[in-house]
């Protein structure tokens, strides 16, 4: 295995409230290969888009960081903000869940584009354009010419993902960061997003987080995926091996509260109890253990690391795993 | 789903920590306020001096002459009754106009906000109209027909405050008009009152609770305008605006003529400033505009 | 584009209709006949009579607002029974000092404003954007009454630089104009530049929040393209909005302004209109006004198109 | 089965910037009483919109909406007002369908005092009972505000309140897509629980089919306005005819690694409502598409028993 592209060591994200800290990401270490794509998954709250704004040095202004993030062998958290500026686009790029809020409401697709391109690459207006003609077409984006002059709203969702996308691309990055990029959108342009996504990750030999609230969305298109509950990750493991050998009770859980499609109507669906802990007032241990029906005392006294006691290959934070 | 995850939370949780650091500002506003109601209220039976009474044996005398403790003006009548007199006015006109404004333009706002169609079209275009025309046309128009006088200061300044409530109120009822717990009031057979009274007037009053403590600011401010191009309250009787018109008279001589009340009246709007911005940001954080 | 032109035009043209039927209606409730003004009080009740019928005073408040506005539509705006200036005449002649006084205002308080309002909004929290909120909140409570008075007690009385009161035109004297000129404009500058900075402040941390400007961090651009280009734009319609209003209500005449320094403007012409019941000129102005105050709001409205296309293409 | 609800040619417009846009154009279905009707479709497609023409919320261009018996189209203000207290709605974003500064105890208590329950004891009861039966303790519940809640548990309160009246019809609208998968499920089990305790029938409006398929008898599956398929729900995720419905199912990610992605997703993206393709109108993203489609509305017509398509060119006609 060829040196990590990302590594990331023990990091934390706390985020002030007025009920006091919320610790948004609870210790996580991630390691990422070039060319290769980690799913994360998660519930809204478990931390996931924190701790993909803490890779991209997006946080809020009021968090509080903590950690290692090596990228390409440099910490991103002590990077001087002029060489940090340097790599977004070149090294590291990100698309958003909602194309209609990530790209500029009052500035043209190609003001957006071509910006991109000569702020990095030193490109003049002309080629500029030309190249990002090409990158549009890339992404499959009919008439780009014409739509180089177009505003944002004037375009469909599914457009607009494909120019946050092109525009993501257009300096050749090493990492693409993904967060929710179909959550906005129709299932048949999902579809269609995800496709597209995967192509020119195979084309650029890029590496991917693609992050996700479903877990149909990783299971065909990832190498790796990381499912974090409150926090942490609780089960980090190669995609088919996860999905066929669970360990970890939430993961279990979590898949089979899904709505099947094979299975007939007025099926009860195994839901999980409750609902995910209060960050601002951490357990003392898992924090699965309140909803988890395997729960016992020991899960109440201290918190499972995150391990591979069997040396599978798959890691997971579980005292009694399945 | 999954829409900015945790902002729900934070957003969620009650406006606990903001209070706290307003603090010293907002009780200190609260106090002064407190003061100059209560001065006002009972300045008949405080032991000063009649504001009118002329001693033109002590004319401008100046600060903690005896007597006299903040001096006498051009006239020879003491400084410190005229300003508590004065703040009377100031409090009288203040507090009560707006109440024209809350009223007529925060029931023209909801009703224009929540039935859109002709109605808003309407109201909107009277507010364009009121606003297009000079005001202080319209204020010398009313106070030379009606005559000066506290009361239609009061109206003529309460009835130039409604487009600004009906602006605050528009704006505030058309955002909530959307949002679902008005549809499912009507899905549950709600009469148009009743949602108005029972769920949108719940939502609009303290946005407009806020703007009106901004607006008794305000009216402050404008009452004093008037008095000070003599358009207000008629002399004797003594006002902020007056007394600083006055004052500017003697600047080179009694400075302090003019800034005693421009001092009293920067206080005291700036103490319905600091309530109502404090009330504002507890309730929404970003109203309909001005 | 030119269809929302159109609309907006439309729209105005019943404001403006309104406007001055206002006018017209608040003009007759002035107490005194204009007949006996003119005449005098010896006047006998014949002359009165023969005065009201030869002005058309004797007609119906509507038919006198018809006659009125089919000699605006003509170009007709009346004449000063007093005077004998024609409203024409009055207007362009105090328009310049108010339009000055406007222009080195508002201008001053933008120049303000802006680089104040993008520096407290990127360092929004800190001491620094704390201490100029806290004072342009306080400057809020300051009317620009109480900051003519102190400019005119510091630069005038106490150090004696500037004039206090007075105005010169540019073509006699321009350095004697631009004396003549700071005092006013700084006072005006004063009344706008917090009212001004405190909406763009809080608009752009509002943008500075949006999706889109983390992804123009995201693909590496300069700060100060982000902040210019990415943020600035989107967040100044409010700005806009409340420099229009205030622009619109200048156009009235400052009239506090031009009274304390006593500048012969148009807000001067209208106080002086209405004190001498001078009807013609009260109506001529009024209308002046309005049409400047609709006008500059249509070319806010024009302004937010331009500055959102989402507003251009119809789908505000 | 006898129809509870039926909708006929029912045609909704809204006007924008001058031109018209039908966003249900000429749809008719049925439910039966205690019958479960799921109706999908991607977001634009105007299933929303007849939700809320069925409960006159929006009231329709044209067609009939027949419930029990009584032509709702047809009732004025007062008599809808009063129909209501029959027909009930539950909001995609349960936080946005609360009041915000009203207690919990008064947001459900309000379909009583609307209705005219004056007895305040025997309102207390009540809405006792149906937050119970919600699965929300009412002695923790009915002081609070709704910001005190999370996500799920405000729209068990709003089930709460729908339910308080008992009514006949139950539209839900989106009731689960902006909750997380594992409150989604809890969600899902109640309102089949509550759909057997209090005898409903319900039109579920959502846009994923796994969601609609756990809970529907029927489903109809509607696309820029129109039906294109009706069917019982097993039939029609085993044997879809229309083109369409067969994509949107091939379309669902799956979460199982060995499914490899479609490899046929629908191309393109729907087109826009104001100015619709001609003739039948999936037919710019339809593989099948031919000559006769972009001439031709297809009439929705039954292609196997119960089974309804609106294609020229059905799948399981082949």
């Amino acid at each position: 295995m060829s040196a990590p592209l990302l590594s990331v060591e023990g990091i934390t994200v706390d985020l002030p409230t007025p009920r006091g800290p919320l610790r948004a990401v609870d210790g996580v270490d991630l390691t990422l290969a070039p060319g290769s794509t980690l799913g994360i998954v998660g519930e809204s709250g478990c931390g996931k888009t924190m701790l993909s704004r803490a890779v991209l040095q997006l946080l809020p202004k009021r968090a509080k960081l903590g950690g290692r993030i090596l990228f390409a062998g440099r910490d991103l958290v002590t990077l001087p903000a002029e060489e940090l500026r340097r790599l977004r686009g070149p090294e590291l790029a990100v698309v958003f869940q909602d194309p209609m809020t990530s790209l500029n409401p009052v500035l043209t697709i190609g003001t957006q584009i071509v910006e991109t391109l000569q702020a990095h690459l030193g490109m003049d207006t002309a080629a500029a354009t030309r190249r990002g003609v090409e990158l549009l077409a890339a992404v499959g984006i009919p008439a780009p010419e014409q739509r180089l002059r177009q505003y944002p709203h004037q375009l469909s969702g599914g457009m607009r993902q494909r120019v946050a996308i092109a525009i993501a691309l257009s300096c050749e990055p090493k990492l693409l960061i993904a967060d929710e990029p179909t959550t906005a959108l129709d299932v048949t342009v999902q579809a269609q997003i995800l496709d597209l996504l995967a192509r020119e990750q195979q084309r650029r030999h890029m590496a991917l987080i693609l992050i996700t609230h479903d877990l149909g969305v990783v299971a065909g298109r990832t190498d790796e995926v990381a499912v974090m509950y409150a926090g942490r990750v609780v089960e980090r493991a190669p995609t088919p091996r996860l999905f066929t050998r669970m360990r970890m009770p939430y993961t279990e859980a979590l898949l089979a509260a899904i709505p099947k499609l094979d299975s007939p109507p007025h099926t009860p669906l195994p839901a999980i109890a409750g609902r995910p802990p209060d960050q601002t007032r951490p357990l003392k241990g898992c924090s699965f253990e309140p909803r988890c029906r395997y729960a016992d005392e020991r899960c109440r006294a201290a918190k499972p690391p995150l391990a591979d006691p069997e040396r599978l290959g798959g890691l997971f934070a579980c005292w009694h795993p399945l | 789903m999954a829409v900015l995850e945790l902002e729900g939370d934070v957003a969620t949780a009650a406006p606990v920590g903001r209070q706290r650091r307003v603090g010293v500002l907002f009780i200190g506003s609260v106090a002064w306020i407190a003061v100059i109601g209560l001065a006002a209220i009972f300045a008949g039976w405080l032991p000063i001096q009649s504001p009118t009474d002329m001693d033109l044996l002590a004319k401008r005398a100046p600060l903690f002459s005896p007597g006299h403790i903040l001096g006498t003006d051009h006239l020879g009548r003491d400084e410190l009754s005229r300003l508590i007199y004065g703040g009377r006015v100031s409090l009288l006109v203040g507090l009560l106009a707006p109440v024209i404004g809350v009223i007529i333009g925060g029931c023209l706002g909801m009703v224009a906000g929540y039935f859109r169609g002709r109605l808003e079209t309407f109201a909107v275009g009277g507010v364009d109209v009121l606003l297009a025309f000079p005001p202080l046309v319209f204020v010398l128009a009313v106070t030379a027909f009606m005559g000066q006088s506290v009361a239609n200061i009061t109206i003529v300044i309460g009835v130039l405050g409604i487009p600004a409530f009906t602006r605050v109120a528009r704006a505030v009822t058309l955002t909530l008009s959307e949002r679902e717990f008005v549809t499912a009031a009507r899905a549950l057979g709600a009469t148009h009152s009743r949602i108005l009274i029972r769920e949108l007037l719940p939502n609009v009053a303290l946005p407009l609770l806020a703007f009106f403590l901004l607006a008794v600011a305000v009216t402050i401010v404008v009452e004093g305008a008037l008095s000070f191009l003599g358009l207000g309250v008629p002399p004797p009787t003594a006002s902020w605006g007056s007394m600083i018109g006055e004052g500017r008279e003697n600047l080179d001589i009694a400075p302090w003529l003019a800034f005693l009340p421009a001092g009293f009246m920067f206080l005291t709007v700036l103490a319905f400033n600091v309530i109502g911005d404090t009330l504002r940001a507890l309730t929404d954080p970003r109203p309909g505009a001005l | 584009m030119t269809k929302f032109v159109g609309r907006r035009l439309v729209y105005l043209l019943p404001v403006l209709l309104a406007v001055t039927l206002l006018t017209f209606l608040v003009a007759s409730l002035l107490p005194g006949d204009l007949a006996t003004t003119i005449l005098g009080d010896q006047a006998t009740p014949e002359k009165v009579a023969a005065l009201r019928a030869q002005m058309g005073l004797d007609l119906p408040i509507w038919q006198r607002y018809g006659i009125w506005l089919w000699d605006v539509l003509h170009g007709d705006l009346g004449r000063s029974f007093r005077t004998g200036e024609t409203v024409w005449a009055a207007v362009t002649a105090r328009l310049p000092v108010s339009l000055e006084l406007m222009v080195s205002g508002v201008v001053l308080a933008l120049v303000i404003a802006i680089p104040l309002a993008i520096l407290c909004a990127v360092k929004s929290g800190t001491a620094l954007d704390r201490f100029f909120t806290g004072l342009a909140f306080g400057k809020l409570s300051l009317p620009n009454y109480m900051v003519a008075i102190l400019l005119i007690y510091l630069f005038a009385v106490e150090l004696n630089w500037l004039p206090a009161t007075g105005w010169v035109p540019f073509h006699e004297d321009p350095l004697a104009n631009l004396k003549s000129f700071i005092l006013p404009a700084v006072t005006i500058a004063f009344a706008e530049w917090p009212v001004l900075m405190r909406v763009l402040r809080s608009d752009m941390i509002a943008t500075l929040q949006e999706d889109y400007i983390a992804m123009a961090k995201a693909k590496g651009l300069r700060p100060a393209r982000i902040l210019l280009v990415h943020a600035l734009k989107p967040s100044s319609l409010t700005l806009v909005t409340v420099a229009g209003i205030n622009i619109g209500r200048l156009i009235g005449g400052a009239l506090i302004v031009e009274t304390i320094f006593a500048l012969p403007g148009i807000g001067r012409l209208l106080v002086g209109a209405i004190y001498a019941r001078d009807f013609i000129i009260l109506q001529g102005v009024v209308l002046f006004v309005a049409i400047g105050f609709v006008m500059v709001n249509f070319i806010v409205d024009m302004l937010y198109a331009v500055l959102d296309p989402r507003i251009r293409h119809g789908r505000a | 089965m006898s129809a509870l609800l039926s909708v006929r040619n029912l045609v909704v417009e809204y006007a924008i910037g001058g031109k018209t846009l039908s966003a249900v154009a000429d749809v008719s279905l049925e439910v039966g009483k205690g019958e479960t009707l799921g109706l999908v479709g991607e977001s634009g497609c105007g299933k929303s919109t007849l939700g809320r023409a069925v409960l006159q919320l929006r009231r329709p261009t044209a067609g009939k909406v027949v419930f029990d018996g009584t032509e709702l189209t047809g009732l004025d203000a007062e008599k809808m007002r009063l129909m209501r207290r029959r027909l009930q709605l539950i909001f995609q974003d349960p936080i946005a369908s609360l009041n915000p500064r009203r207690c919990i105890g008064d947001i459900v208590a309000e379909p009583l005092i609307i209705t005219g329950i004056t007895d305040k004891a025997e309102r207390d009861r009540r809405v006792r009972e149906v937050l119970t039966a919600v699965g929300l303790d009412a002695d923790l519940v009915t002081g609070r505000l709704p910001h005190e809640f999370s996500g799920g548990q405000c729209q068990r309160i709003c089930i709460a309140r729908a339910l308080i009246l008992e009514p006949e019809l139950v539209i839900c609208d989106e009731p689960v897509s902006a909750l997380d998968v594992s409150i989604r499920a809890q969600i899902l089990n109640l309102l089949e629980d509550m759909k057997r305790r209090y005898g409903l029938t319900l039109l579920f409006i959502a846009h994923d089919l796994a969601v609609v398929k756990a809970v529907s008898d029927r489903i109809a599956v509607m696309y820029l306005g129109k039906l294109c398929e009706v069917g019982p729900t097993e039939k029609l995720f085993a044997q879809p005819a229309h083109p369409y419905t067969a994509l949107l199912l091939e379309a669902i990610p799956v979460p199982d690694p060995s499914v490899k992605p479609a490899a046929n997703v629908p191309i393109g993206e729907p087109p826009s409502p104001i100015d619709p393709p001609s003739g039948c109108r999936f037919r710019t993203r339809c593989p099948r598409a031919d000559a006769v489609c972009a001439e031709v509305v297809p009439p929705l017509e039954e292609i196997a028993d119960g089974q309804f398509a609106a294609c020229h060119h059905p799948l399981s006609a082949r």
